[in-house]
């Protein structure tokens, strides 16, 4: 269970879900996606964090957090996002009455 | 370097502006009232830059009736606000005032959103004006670009044709070739030792810019400017979009187009790459002239297929403007008291050329009132029916093919003097070029003046007594330089001074 | 005594004249017209009697007046000076270009009486005396170029005076373009000269002062600089010459000159015979000594000279148009005098111009008068006048034996000194050369006898043959445009006397203007005037000015016995014994005939061939087809290909969401790529 | 906490407050003309804190504002460099807030809303700019997208929902990949803080083999500047711009395209300039390219548009991409010289803002009147409405980068301080730059030509309130004022971009 | 430590397969179970890294979100068992996630993560430096020299006194964001203008 191994898993998890936010045509899995790759940011944060604690310990106490505060924060805002984007489903669907992506297309070129 | 407040010039070149203003909030109403406003305003401003050219003391500073004031102060940039005459520009100045009037007197028939067309007109003497006048980099970068729109607005609305595609045409080349000075301005500025776009101080000997600290190499600097110059003078082959200017524009567009914008290219070549340049000019000075010499050419021949007067009148431009760069290119044979004949010729020849095209454009302003037409093969037999054009076409004609007691024979002469000091057989073909210019000049004058009249001009009057100042103005200024140049070379010579002295002291301006 | 401001009167009053006619009697209107031709007379009279005193004065002085010449431009180095030269050549040319030009003026207030553009005629011509008299006058190469242009200019203006005919009009741009082609010549040579304005100042010289470059001409040896020598100078005297043929029409820039004939009879008589064209002439006399010392340019000169006289002479043979006869003689006159210049003939040539210019004048108004009663130049239309006009007959026979070098008539003595000194091959030519040219104008004194006479008998002899009237009638009915200067007016009978005034005057100048002014042997009007008086005081201009030669019966009496012999040779041809009805004999010659009539095809060459097709169409064509289609061509390619990547790049625009953040991830990854790849 | 804390996000705080009071002020009453005089009276507070700030910052003589046992230093570093732009918003906001007076009316309820969203929006802007640690920054930047989000959909109609949802998604996933770049960072640096990142990026440094030092290092930078490429709508980033401004309500996408564009490029200019010092030798070739790209891309494509907020759209890529070469201008010389880079892209960003502003002022009192914003649409303005037509005009011409406008100026000075920095690719780069704003002037003129030459196809007169005509005039004077007169604003700049630079 | 290695790989196992369950299955309803799958997984991780607070949060705010996620998806996706179509951009996104995937994990394996945290070893060498991420026990901090507080501070994980000190502004923050967020998500969910 080493460093690598860990960032590795985040990063597979991340790129997992840049690829669902790229590839879904529902709005709604669109967003699950993008929740995974704020989890894989999550996991290289704490990972970090724990990694950097000998030297964090050493430099000043805080640091040792540093990661596991910024996870918090991404969580919440992620939780806000979601929020709004809920918002703007809604929106959508009122208007073109579906939450399929590729019929959101009226604005090109 | 030039200090000082005198007010004079800032006076001229902004009275124009000002009037600009004053129509555009209406402080004058019905068109009529606006026209006379107009032609009072311009008339003023000849007053004033004749006043110009007179105050200017040859001998005196280099530069005179500076205006100055410190513009943008801050550690990355200097640049202030800095007017003031030499020996080069004030001729220029006068002329921006003659043509100026010219143009406000042609344009009296304008009918159509006359308050617009007269403000355009007076931004764009301002604008030009203040190119012939700024001694300072930025500003005079400012001006030059600021010309271009309103010139845009004029041939875009009140011109003919394919206006709107003649001027982006001319906008858009003009722009490119701005675009290229800008980055050399930059880089004469960041080089410049005293870290600022005052010219005076460039120009100083032994000057401010030096090429080991030059952002780019001065080669590179030079062309750069040559092109932007190049675009406006114009020069082969970079020349297409004057026809087509002068064709669409109004008579009034095409009077400034000719008379003084062309001239700002030419003033361009004098006041930077001679000045700032020499060791460059001189290394250049064989494609310089060559361009120069198949301008000529070029332009005379392609002029005498033309059959559109306008079209005409702009090939015979091209061709003219070839001999400014035959005049620059004879400071490749430095040494010597003579090494101004050429650089004298050529500043000659942007004022000759300025009278003399805005005549020939004026005249074919006053026939296409009456007539509505320029299409050459039309008209014919106009001379008796309309003396005072006819007059006007021919002494204008004489004096672009070079008829000596007029204008255009002197500068052509210095030219040539000048030019075939340093390159004798191009200056030969650039000689022949003359006899070409006789063939269309006449050419034109043969089917427009004489002939048998097609009946439908039968009743075609001649030109109304408004029309008649610019005519006036401008034969009496082109007799006055043909028969006594003296009085105009003089301070030209005065003005290039400075170069000649530097040339031949082998170092001159900033080239170091 | 004269005073210098005396001088530039001769010069300023014409101006004045010109200035006043065009800016104030014109626009008065026609009411006042006859007003500028009163003026004109005024100014040209009194600047003749000035030039009268200032000759005189001159010469019986034996002074040769001096004045500081004035800035006119500064070029640092050389500088442009306007001045006054006032040798022997000038003083005699002010007496011919006023004295001419006075009778010319005269004669036109009959001439022109009544034409619309009255005023403007007269205008123009105090313009032109103006700037002949300029010319003359010129003590600065420059000066005399810008007076040479401009009496190229007004001649341009008199020759398409009337210019709602297309005719004119065309002729006066050919006049003024082709003389432009020599004048390219003259303006290399000046601009020459100024390339070595510094040597010139070394030497205490002005590159562009008449004297200093006689001066910087003039071997070291002889007491001159010798700044331009070799082929250097005989570059410079080509150029020089190239103007000088322009203007004289000498081959091959003659073909303007007939063309010229479309103006008014009088311009013809002032401008194309007695003064402007008689300029190139002048132009190598004033830089005789520059010549001089190039023998390949005497040579060349003399060559082009005596050619030009026959071969301008043999088209006399076949026009129709009185006038054009005339100017083919002026040519070939002017020929002769070229080829005296060419010769070393320096005196006899100007003495030529000198009487040349009194008879030719005399002819040409004599056709202006015969044109005045019988509507027409055509001489196929003319015949019988000799009972209707009895003046302007005698006087055209008085000038046209003068023409022909007839004892004693003023023709003759110049004629025969041209011969003379060719013959002796004095001058600085090989003799062999000298003596063809000898030879070739011998062949044009026949000539020009057999000419002269055809003119002569088809004009005046014969039956009236129905003038403009008839002409008019032939030409609708063959449906060509009506031929110059035909009108229906058709009024047999003599001119008016200020008509015949002039002609009067200037005939007995025919008859007596050589031997008075030239004296051969013996002194004449009572010992006032020495022998060979003319010759010498054109002689004492120059350094080496050599004295005339003794005259020599030999000669005189051969040009005599060739004149006559073609007038005889005419008189078979025309008058006896079958006498001409209505067919020139000639016209039977076949090709021959056809060729000369048709000018040797030169015009044709020139206009069609040369102009049209090779420079018109295919020089001209083919640029303005590159201009539109390769040059304006690129410049809308270039527009054209930004257009239309933007639209193509706009493409990926799709509206799809998600290809928005694909595009930026893989835009982030060929970043990174390109980082590992280039480091 | 301390009270010095308090004064120290003051503006902050005011501006928030301001959002809630707003929404307050809308459930009492529903009058338009109310909510805008209180939202716009109410920026006096922020504006006068900020004021109070600047004051107390040139009285102490350090460069930034200091105190004992602050907690909130620890995230914040106010300095001229965070007042600079916290004028720069307030101004745009309060602007923008006038102008959307008769704009809003067409959203009959939720005005509230809208003005509140806007200001938190603009509160997130003024923490953005201020923020010296990565979380902040990336929280602020959250605020600072949400809210915009919000508005950009807030029309009732498809498009206006479809621009909302792309600035979603957009700006979700590539806050996600920013995330994922500022944990790399952390964990290469052990810290947030952007002085600790530098020097520990400086410590570390230190094998040349990969550029930026390590693979880490490489992927993090990429990674963030997709984030802030994002938000400064530079290529490749940027296909995300046309669509928004045409779908989203105008005086939102005013606010957007100059407000929010400059807090993004204070952002990169503190990231880049303070935290990868270390790094400048290899960051300033990737910004280089990306500027010159934006130029290219959002020249060409907006020559065939013929919607006039989508052609805004482009344009402001191209601006991007002009103002990106300012940031490259990264000076190796140092000295005196070294703030020319960042000075000219401050400088540049008011004057942008100034013609921009003008311009949406202009394009929203027209739209407003003649519901379209299709360039044909246009033809005959300078006779339906001149005030406007004009502006709009002047507006063109500046974005063009003529006289006698700020930009005209800030154009010279953002190339002049490219060329300054010496390196031939520099000189390439502006001579890309000036042959673009060739090609802008004729998609720019373009518009004039339809407003000033072509006949209109209606002829009655468009009038717009009165705060609407303030708010332009406001715009198109401060335009020309920076043209006439540069020299105050620049020298602010240059001593804003001291902190910057201050390494040397 | 086998243990701990055991946990992580069944951990990290089940959160990728969750992963790729979420976006392959078809069914909208199956994927978002798979998604709260993945964040359990993921809070393991969490506690497996003595984070346990986190994960706590973790567990709690997805929790809620997903099932209003659960209710959305059912509300407004027609066929929920089909409900979750790829677009036509598979094969691009595909290659692109891989790419990144390739230049994240050189990234992580490639960089030399010690050069900071190495740094801290030459004062404090006590604490053992393994390549391991796992949770340092109290032996293990004191033996580095830390007092009482300072362990239970590191062991316990202070966070809320972070949040409300150095971090209180973004804390603050935040607390806008959700506003905004709630705000904006309203006034849209509510319909605007009608």
């Amino acid at each position: 269970m080493s460093l690598e191994s860990m960032l590795i898993v985040a990063s597979v998890i991340f790129c997992v879900g840049l690829y669902g936010a790229l590839a879904q045509r529902n709005f709604i899995a669109v967003l699950m996606s993008i929740e995974l790759m704020f989890n894989g940011v999550n996991l290289t944060l704490v990972a970090m964090g724990r990694w950097l604690a000998p030297y964090a310990v050493q430099e000043q106490l805080s640091a040792v957090l540093t990661g596991q505060v910024f996870a918090v924060f991404v969580i919440t805002v992620a939780a806000a996002e979601i929020a709004l984007g809920l918002g703007i489903v809604f929106a959508i669907f009122r208007s073109n009455e579906s939450v399929d992506l590729t019929d959101a297309a009226s604005l090109r070129h | 370097m030039a200090t000082g407040f005198t007010g004079l010039l800032t006076v001229t070149v902004f009275l124009p502006a000002v009037a600009a203003l004053l129509l555009g909030v209406g402080a004058v109403r019905g068109d009529r009232n606006i026209r006379w406003f107009a032609a009072v305003v311009a008339a003023a401003d000849l007053v004033l830059s004749v006043i110009v050219f007179v105050s200017f003391r040859p001998g005196g500073d280099q530069f005179q009736l500076v205006d100055r004031f410190d513009w943008i102060s801050v550690e990355t940039m200097h640049a202030s606000y800095l007017l003031g005459v030499d020996g080069i520009s004030a001729p220029l100045v006068m002329l921006t005032g003659l043509l100026g009037l010219c143009a406000v007197f042609v344009s009296f028939h304008i009918s159509h959103r006359v308050r617009e067309y007269f403000i355009w007109l007076f931004v764009l003497q301002t604008a030009v004006l203040g190119v012939f006048t700024a001694l300072d980099f930025l500003l005079f970068f400012l001006f030059w670009e600021i010309e271009l729109v309103p010139m845009y607005l004029l041939i875009s609305t009140w011109g003919a044709g394919r206006r709107e595609y003649s001027a982006m045409k001319f906008l858009i080349f003009t722009i490119l070739g701005s675009a290229f000075m800008l980055v050399a301005i930059l880089a004469v500025f960041v080089s410049s030792g005293v870290d600022s776009f005052n010219m005076t101080s460039l120009l100083e000997p032994g000057g401010a810019l030096d090429a080991t600290r030059a952002a780019l190499p001065m080669g590179l600097l030079f062309w750069l400017f040559f092109i932007a110059f190049a675009v406006k003078l114009p020069t082969w082959p970079v020349h297409t979009w004057l026809p087509d200017a002068h064709t669409d524009a109004p008579t009034a567009g095409s009077v400034m187009l000719a008379g003084v914008m062309l001239k700002m290219g030419g003033y361009g070549l004098l006041r930077v790459n001679a000045s700032m340049f020499p060791e460059q000019l001189q290394t250049y000075a064989l494609p310089v002239v060559a361009l120069g010499v198949i301008s000529v050419l070029y332009g005379a021949v392609v002029t005498l297929r033309q059959t559109d007067l306008k079209r005409l009148i702009a090939y015979s431009s091209v061709s003219h403007m070839g001999l400014v760069l035959l005049g620059l290119g004879s400071v490749a044979a430095v040494g010597g008291a003579l090494s101004d004949a050429g650089l004298t010729g050529a500043a000659m020849q942007l004022f000759t050329h300025g009278t003399i095209t805005g005549l020939l454009f004026v005249a074919v302003g006053i026939l296409y009132e009456k007539t509505h037409t320029r299409h050459i093969p039309d008209l014919g037999g106009l001379a008796n029916r309309m003396p005072v054009v006819a007059t006007a076409f021919l002494v204008a004609g004489a004096a672009s093919l070079g008829l000596p007691a007029l204008s255009g024979f002197v500068s052509e002469l210095l030219v040539f003097f000048g030019g075939f000091r340093a390159f004798p057989a191009l200056t030969i073909l650039a000689v022949l070029g003359i006899i070409l210019a006789a063939g269309y000049i006449l050419w034109m004058l043969q089917r427009t003046l004489f002939g048998p009249r097609p009946s439908r001009w039968d009743d075609l009057s001649d030109a109304s007594p408004v029309e008649l100042v610019p005519v006036v103005l401008l034969v009496v200024s082109i007799v006055a330089v043909g028969v006594y140049p003296a009085w105009l070379t003089d301070v030209f010579r005065d003005g290039l001074e400075p170069i000649v002295n530097g040339y031949n002291a082998g170092i001159a301006g900033v080239g170091r | 005594m004269i005073a210098e401001p005396l001088v530039w009167a001769i010069f300023l009053l014409p101006v004045a004249s010109f200035l006043l006619i065009g800016l104030v009697i014109r626009p008065m209107g026609a009411s006042f017209a006859k007003v500028a031709g009163y003026l004109t007379i005024a100014a040209l009279g009194v600047g003749f009697i000035l030039s009268l005193w200032l000759l005189r004065s001159s010469a019986y002085h034996h002074t040769v007046y001096e004045f500081a010449p004035h800035l006119w431009l500064d070029l640092g180095g050389a500088s442009i000076e306007m001045g006054l030269l006032l040798d022997p050549l000038t003083n005699v040319m002010l007496v011919v270009v006023t004295g001419v030009s006075l009778m010319v003026q005269i004669y036109s207030l009959g001439y022109m009486d009544g034409d619309e553009g009255f005023a403007r005629y007269y205008a123009y011509m105090s313009l032109f005396s103006a700037s002949m008299i300029g010319l003359v006058l010129a003590v600065n190469i420059v000066q005399m170029y810008v007076f040479w242009e401009l009496v190229g200019l007004s001649s341009y203006l008199l020759i398409g005076f009337w210019h709602n005919r297309p005719s004119a009009a065309a002729a006066a741009k050919k006049a003024f373009i082709i003389t432009r082609i020599g004048d390219v010549g003259f303006l290399l040579a000046i601009i020459y000269l100024f390339f070595h304005a510094e040597e010139f100042a070394s030497h205490g010289l002005n590159a562009l002062h008449i004297p200093h470059i006689w001066e910087a001409a003039a071997p070291i040896a002889a007491g001159g600089a010798g700044i331009v020598a070799g082929g250097a100078l005989l570059w410079l005297c080509l150029g020089l010459f190239a103007g000088a043929a322009g203007k004289s029409g000498q081959f091959p820039l003659h073909t303007w000159l007939p063309d010229a004939m479309e103006g008014p009879t009088p311009v013809s008589a002032l401008i194309h015979a007695a003064t402007m064209v008689a300029a190139g002439v002048f132009l190598v006399g004033r830089f005789f000594p520059v010549f001089a010392e190039s023998q390949a340019a005497m040579m060349v000169v003399a060559l082009i000279g005596a050619f030009t006289a026959v071969f301008a002479a043999t088209m006399g043979l076949a026009a129709n148009d009185i006038k054009r006869v005339m100017a083919y003689s002026t040519v070939s006159q002017l020929g002769y005098m070229m080829a005296a210049l060419g010769v070393g003939a320096y005196n006899a040539a100007l003495f030529h111009l000198f009487t040349h210019a009194f008879f030719k004048a005399l002819l040409f108004l004599g056709a202006g008068s015969v044109n005045h009663a019988a509507g027409t130049f055509n001489m196929m239309y003319m015949g019988g006048l000799r009972k209707a006009m009895p003046w302007t007959y005698w006087l055209t026979v008085i000038g046209s034996l003068s023409l022909v070098g007839i004892f004693p008539l003023a023709g003759f003595w110049s004629k025969d000194e041209i011969l003379l000194e060719s013959w002796l091959a004095g001058g600085p030519v090989p003799a062999s050369i000298s003596l063809l040219v000898f030879v070739l104008l011998l062949v044009g004194v026949l000539l020009t006898a057999f000419y002269t006479y055809r003119m002569v008998h088809l004009t005046f002899h014969g039956e009236f043959r129905g003038g403009g009237e008839r002409e008019l009638h032939a030409a609708t009915a063959a449906g060509v445009p009506a031929p110059t200067g035909a009108t229906h007016h058709v009024h047999l009978g003599e001119s008016p006397a200020v008509m015949v005034a002039p002609m009067g005057i200037l005939g007995f100048c025919a008859i007596v203007a050589g031997w008075i002014a030239n004296p051969i042997g013996v002194t004449s009007v009572f010992g006032l005037i020495p022998s060979h008086w003319l010759t010498e005081y054109f002689a004492s201009g120059l350094h080496d000015g050599h004295h005339a030669p003794p005259f020599s019966i030999g000669i005189a009496v051969i040009s005599n016995v060739i004149a006559f012999a073609g007038i005889g040779l005419a008189a078979l041809v025309y008058a006896w014994p079958r006498p001409f009805v209505s067919r020139d004999p000639l016209s039977g010659g076949g090709p021959l005939h056809t060729l000369l009539a048709q000018r040797y095809f030169m015009d044709h060459f020139y206009e069609d061939v040369v102009v049209g097709r090779l420079f018109y169409r295919s020089v001209v064509g083919i640029t303005d087809w590159v201009d539109r289609n390769i040059i304006d061509g690129l410049v809308g390619l270039t527009g054209w290909i930004s257009r239309n990547v933007g639209s193509l790049i706009a493409l990926a625009q799709n509206g799809q969401v998600q290809t928005y953040p694909l595009v930026a991830a893989v835009g982030g990854l060929v970043i990174i790529i390109l980082y590992l790849a280039l480091g | 906490m301390t009270a010095y804390d308090l004064f120290l996000i003051s503006p902050l705080l005011a501006l928030a407050a301001l959002a809630m009071l707003v929404i307050v002020v809308d459930l009492l009453t529903r009058r338009t003309g109310l909510l805008v005089g209180v939202s716009f009276v109410g920026l006096a507070a922020p504006a006068a804190l900020s004021v109070w700030q600047l004051v107390s910052l040139s009285g102490s003589g350090q460069s930034e504002l200091m105190a004992e046992g602050s907690v909130v230093l620890y995230t914040l570093s106010i300095d001229r460099f965070a007042l600079f732009f916290n004028f720069l918003i307030l101004a745009a906001v309060g602007l923008v807030v006038l102008v959307s007076n008769d704009y809003v009316r067409r959203i009959e309820r939720l005005q509230g809303e809208y003005f509140g969203l806007m200001l938190l929006s603009a509160t997130g802007m003024m923490l953005m700019v201020a923020a010296d640690e990565l979380i902040t920054m990336y929280i602020a930047l959250e605020l600072t997208t949400l809210p915009l989000a919000a508005l950009a959909a807030f029309l009732p109609n498809g498009r206006s929902s479809e621009a909302g949802m792309k600035f979603l998604i957009i700006g979700a996933i590539s806050s996600a990949l920013m995330l994922y770049g500022m944990a790399l960072i952390y964990g290469l640096t052990g810290s947030t803080r952007l002085e600790e990142i530098a020097v520990a990026l400086a410590a570390g440094s230190s094998s040349g083999l990969i550029p930026f030092g390590s693979m880490a290092a490489l992927l993090a930078v990429v990674l963030l500047l997709a984030g802030f490429g994002f938000k400064m709508s530079a290529a490749p980033f940027q296909m995300w711009v046309p669509d928004v401004y045409q779908g989203a309500p105008t005086p939102m996408v005013a606010f957007l395209s100059v407000a929010s564009k400059a807090a993004a490029f204070a952002l990169v200019l503190r990231v880049f300039y303070i935290g990868f010092d270390a790094l400048g030798g290899d960051w300033w070739v990737l910004l280089a390219g990306l500027a010159a790209l934006s130029m290219t891309i959002g020249n060409l494509v907006a020559i065939s548009q013929r919607n006039i907020n989508r052609l805004f759209g482009y344009s402001t890529i191209a601006h991007a991409g002009y103002l990106l070469v300012g940031v490259a201008a990264i000076a190796t010389a140092g000295g005196e010289e070294a703030g020319f880079g960042p000075s000219s892209v401050l400088f540049y960003l008011t004057a942008y803002t100034a013609a921009n502003l003008t311009a949406f002022f202009a394009i929203t009192c027209i739209e407003t009147r003649i519901n379209s914003s299709e360039i044909a649409d246009y033809a005959g303005m300078l006779r339906r409405a001149p005030f406007p037509a004009i502006a709009l005009a002047l507006a063109l011409i500046a974005l063009i980068g003529l006289p006698p406008t700020g930009v005209f100026i800030a154009k010279i000075h953002i190339f002049a301080a490219a060329i300054n920095t010496g390196e031939s690719l520099m000189t390439w780069l502006v001579i890309i730059g000036v042959v673009n704003s060739v090609i802008s002037a004729y998609y720019y003129l373009r518009v004039i030509r339809v407003m000033f030459l072509q006949p209109a196809i209606h002829t009655e007169r468009l009038r717009a309130s009165w705060p609407v005509n303030v708010a332009l005039g406001v715009a198109a004077l401060c335009m020309l004022w920076l043209g006439v007169a540069p020299g105050a604003v620049l020298d602010a700049a240059e001593r804003a971009v001291v902190v910057l630079v201050a390494g040397g | 430590m086998w243990f701990e290695s055991l946990v992580f790989w069944i951990l990290s196992v089940a959160a990728i397969a969750g992963a790729l369950g979420v976006v392959l299955v078809r069914d909208l309803f199956r994927s978002a179970l798979l998604l709260s799958m993945v964040f359990v997984a993921v809070g393991g991780l969490f506690v497996l890294m003595n984070a346990e607070f986190l994960a706590v949060v973790q567990i709690l705010i997805y929790v809620g979100a997903i099932a209003v996620l659960f209710i959305f998806a059912v509300m407004l996706t027609r066929n929920v068992q089909q409900g979750n179509m790829p677009n036509r951009l598979q094969i691009p996104a595909a290659l692109v996630a891989t790419l990144l995937l390739a230049a994240m994990i050189a990234t992580a394996v490639t960089t030399d993560w010690t050069t900071l945290a190495g740094a801290g070893l030459e004062s404090k060498g006590q604490i053992a430096q393994t390549q391991a991420v796992g949770i340092p026990d109290a032996a293990e901090l004191a033996g580095a020299g830390l007092t009482a507080a300072e362990v239970e501070n590191v062991r316990s994980g202070g966070l809320a006194d972070l949040l409300i000190g150095d971090f209180v502004l973004p804390f603050e923050a935040v607390s806008l964001l959700l506003l905004a967020a709630a705000i904006g998500g309203l006034a849209l969910a509510r319909g605007r203008g009608r």
